[in-house]
Formats: C-alpha cells, structure tokens, sequence
C-alpha cells in the first residue's frame, strides 16, 4: 500500500508518524510503529528534495523506526536492559503527542463556541451622551460661540472693506460621477452609433473637467476589456471609438 | 412585540460602534422598519431608567447605545490611560462655519477666516467631523465640506435642525 | 444595593472591549471588591433573561458584556462577517500545550511537537494570547510561558480550572 502524502499537509514528523498511527487504526506502540517504518520511509522518499533542515528532524525519527523494526525482526534473545531507551520514549512521546492533538481539537471547538460571544468594537472610545464629551472635549456652546465670533470678526472686515458679504452662498447639488455610470453611458453612445463615436464628442457633454477624466478612464476600462476599439489615424488626430460586437 | 427580537436588537446596537441605521436593522432582523422602531422605543423606555446607566439615542434615524453623562467621570478613570484630543480654536471655529454653512467651500472657510484652512480641514476629517459632499459647479469645481454623522454624535444632536439658531444681530 | 452603583458599574463594563478587573471597578466605585461582586451579580442574573441580547462573563476575576451566541449570525451580517481570526493547526496544539503545561519552555514545547516553536510564540503572543512568565532557574534560564486573559475570553473559560480535562489511559 502506497501512502499518499503531501509535505504540507504534516507540521513535523510526529505529525506524520501519527498520521499512519491513525490510518492503519493501530495502537501506539513500539510493535505498531515498527509495523508503519515502511510507510514513513516512503514518505521520506518523497520528502528528499525538501528542505534539509525539516528533513533532518524526519531523518531522526526515522531512524528511531528503523531500530524498533530491526528489534522486531530479531528473535527474542535476551536482550539487556538498553532496550526500551530508543522505541519506549518514541511510543511516549507519540502518546503525549496524541495527548494534545486531542485537546487542541476540544480546544478548536471551545474556540468555536466563544466566537459567537462578540464584544464591543475593540479600541473604540466610548461614546458617551450628554455634556461631558470623551473623546474630543468640546460642547455644542462652545461650538456655537465659536461660530458668532468668527462670523463677527467677518462682517467687521467686509464692512471696513466694503466686500459683498457671504458671496456664492448659492446652493449647489452634489455630484458623483462614478466610472461604471460613464461606462454604461459611453456603451448606450455605441450601441446608438454603431459606426463610433469620437472622444470630442463624448466629451463635449461633460460639465467639468472631472467629468472629462471620468470618461476617459472609462474609455481606457472599457478598451482594457475588450468592449470596444480605440483608433486614432494620426498623431492629435481624433479618437475614435468603435462598439465590438459579442 | 417579541422579546427576542429586543434581545436580537440590543445585541445588534451593543457590537456597533457608530450609529446604525433603522434601514439595515430591519434588513438584518427581517422586520419592517415600523416594526423595528417599536421595539427601539422599547428599549429606550427601558434603558432610559434609572437602573441603567446605558441608554440608546437616536441620530438622524441610526441608533447607538452611549453611556448616560453622569457616569463620565468614572468612566475616565476607568480607561484614564487614554489621552483626550483637543480640538484647537482654529478647528473649533473651522467647524462651527462647516456647520452652519454647509455646504461649504474651502475657498469660503478661508475668506471668513482670514487664513489658510487646509490642515484644519484634515484634522476635522481625521476625526470624522466633517466630510466632503461633492463639488460645486463653478469655475475650478471646489469641493465642498458638510458635517457628518459623527459630528452630531458627538455634539449630541439628532439632526442638523437641532444646531442652535442664531439671530442675525447677535452676529 | 442602590440602582445608581448598578447603572454606574454597567457603563463601566459596557465602555470595555476587554474584561474589567474586579478591583479596578472596586477602585473607582469606591466600593469593596465584595459590593462590586454583589452588584455585579445582579446584573448577570437580569442580562441573563430572555429578553436580553447580551450578558456578562467572567474572565479570571474580570466582567465583560458580551454578545449571547444566538445571535451571532445576525451580527455577522450587520457587520459583515466581524468573525474573529481562527487559530491554525499549529498555533492550537502549542497553544494547548502551553495552557495545560505552563509555565512552560519553549524546548519544551518542540520536544512534545517535534517541529521548531518560535514562529508559532511569536503569533501567539501577537494575539495577546500567551506571555512570558518569567524565567527558569535552570540552564540558560529559559523563558518561560503561560496563558493570559485574553486565552481564557478567547475560550470563553472563567479561569484555568475549566480547562477541559481528559485521561490519560484514554490514549
């Protein structure tokens, strides 16, 4: 059996070992992991051209497995007391691994959980009614004071200037001319015209020189998207644009 | 009235940190705006006890939950590592023109006081006072400033017919 | 127990985005510890009525209002989605063995992982959620870690007694 892996799916190789722990639904311990040597050492196969530094951490427990396979093939002879240092402490550490893997995942969910819990805006000021201002400390009288003395100091200087007070007062509306509205408005000119259009005459509707840049970033959107053709015969020539069809 | 959607609008106002707007309230809950503005007044009669010492007030048809005034002092010292920023003169009287002339050029800011306005502007933006509105349609299209959410928050007006009004002779 | 202590620790709490120690609200309530905790208590029980969107937890001898988990998804879509940055794979199984082991090393923490630690520190204590501790009086004296406040809110545990527990002959 060939175990399929992908470097980055496995932080480290305990990560790994325990990966086929758990896919060959066997038990940690030093006769199982013995059983996965093969498999871990495929992985490393594939593993060869990684990162070295990654690699070397694999290359030691590898050869931790490779000792718990040979002691495994061996007949039982007496073995002396060195036997449990290499394969016991993989099997503990591979427990204690488990260990925390278990509560990372009752941890994620607890996680989970909590995010559903949302608290105020964090590195908000608080807002707060009434006079005592937090954040900017200033109230609406001085606001208003603020505003008779300026427009006193004002009218002193018109008077003794004889300026005409408060000059274009006059109501304005606002505008917002957006490129996806001039967008639309250049296609239904070309759906209009299908022979083209030039830019001079796209432009000679314009009420100021922001709508004219407008138009001609939605002439260089609309050509960037291959929705039309822009020609020019000639230097400072017109341009024209023309519609593609589909 | 439903006391879970009280419950679903308190939560909804409590994680906000600007007013929020009756229109995505009724979005968010699937109630109508009628029906959402029910339930505000409910809260707010609630809120409004002495008990409480939050309270929900109404900017311009947002909602937003602030703290009752009498509880600033505390508050300050609660949270005292935070520093208060200071409007200067400048930027005080900037806004008070933004406020009642709006909309307002920077070009006009400028002629009524006497001095460059630019970095007041700035300031005033940083602090989300005043925004720009659009631009004017006269020669070099100024743009043009208005107050914004924000400044009635934090003057504590529901709407611009709530600014003081001022009689023409005591200017 | 006088309505206006409650509606003062109630501002209090609610001005916070993160949890309030008991004692800094003793301090500036003038009140003892005791009294907060008993105030305090009265809200919990009221917040925690139906009819009420949030409540306050405790976090290691700290309050917070927070939000009740059934409304989470409508919060979510006021705000667009304001969900909290969830933790890797990686930074969960350090974080896990720092929170049950601590105060722990960082050696310590590789040799249980297997895999180099420092990256994963450095994100966690990026998130407020591990801090060093001290260090140990071996060699090298190493830095130790444990868990902070924000861990246990992060988590929603009232301290590190809730920390789930398993056995180990469950392996």
């Amino acid at each position: 059996m060939v175990y399929q892996v992908q470097l980055d799916t496995f932080q480290g190789p305990l990560e790994l070992l325990y990966q086929l722990v758990k896919k060959n639904k066997i038990e940690i311990s030093e006769i199982s992991l013995a059983r996965v040597t093969e498999q871990y050492l495929e992985y490393l196969e594939e593993l060869k051209d990684f990162d070295l530094d990654l690699a070397s951490e694999f290359m030691v427990i590898a050869s931790e497995l490779i000792e718990l396979k040979v002691r495994s093939l061996l007949p039982q002879a007496e073995n002396d007391d060195q036997e449990d240092e290499g394969g016991g402490d993989l099997v503990h550490r591979l427990k204690e691994y488990h260990y925390f893997k278990r509560l990372s995942r009752i941890l994620q969910d607890y996680q989970e959980k909590a995010a559903k819990r949302f608290t105020r805006p964090s590195g908000y000021e608080p807002a707060s009614a009434g006079r005592e201002e937090l954040d900017l400390a200033v109230d609406l009288t001085e606001l208003v004071e603020a505003f008779k003395k300026v427009m006193a100091a004002y009218r002193d200087k018109a008077k003794q200037e004889d300026l005409p007070l408060e000059e274009d007062w006059d109501r304005i509306n606002s505008e917002n001319i957006k490129i996806e509205d001039k967008v639309e408005y250049i296609m239904n000119r070309l759906a209009e015209n299908p022979g083209g259009i030039s830019f001079k005459e796209l432009s000679r509707n314009c009420r100021n020189r922001l709508e004219i840049v407008v138009t001609f970033l939605s002439i260089l959107e609309l050509a960037k998207l291959c929705k039309i053709r822009v020609v020019q015969d000639k230097l400072f020539a017109s341009i024209n644009l023309i519609g593609k069809t589909g | 009235m439903d006391v879970k959607n009280l419950a679903k609008i308190e939560a909804l106002l409590f994680t906000a940190d600007e007013p929020v707007p009756l229109k995505d309230l009724a979005r968010v809950t699937d109630l109508s705006p009628a029906e959402v503005k029910e339930h505000i007044e409910v809260l707010i009669r609630e809120y409004n006890k002495n008990s409480h010492g939050i309270m929900i007030r109404e900017y311009d048809q947002s909602y937003l939950f602030v703290t009752k005034a009498e509880y600033a002092t505390f508050i300050e010292e609660l949270h005292n590592n935070r520093s208060l920023a200071h409007l200067s003169q400048a930027a005080l009287e900037t806004l008070a023109i933004i406020a009642y002339k709006q909309p307002v050029t920077r070009a006009e800011i400028e002629e009524i006081r006497g001095v460059k306005a630019e970095k007041t502007l700035l300031t005033l933006s940083k602090y989300d006072l005043i925004q720009e509105l659009g631009r004017k349609d006269s020669i070099g299209n100024p743009i043009v400033y208005g107050t914004t959410k924000k400044f009635l928050q934090h003057f504590d007006l529901k709407d611009l017919s709530q600014l003081p009004e001022i009689e023409e002779e005591e200017l």
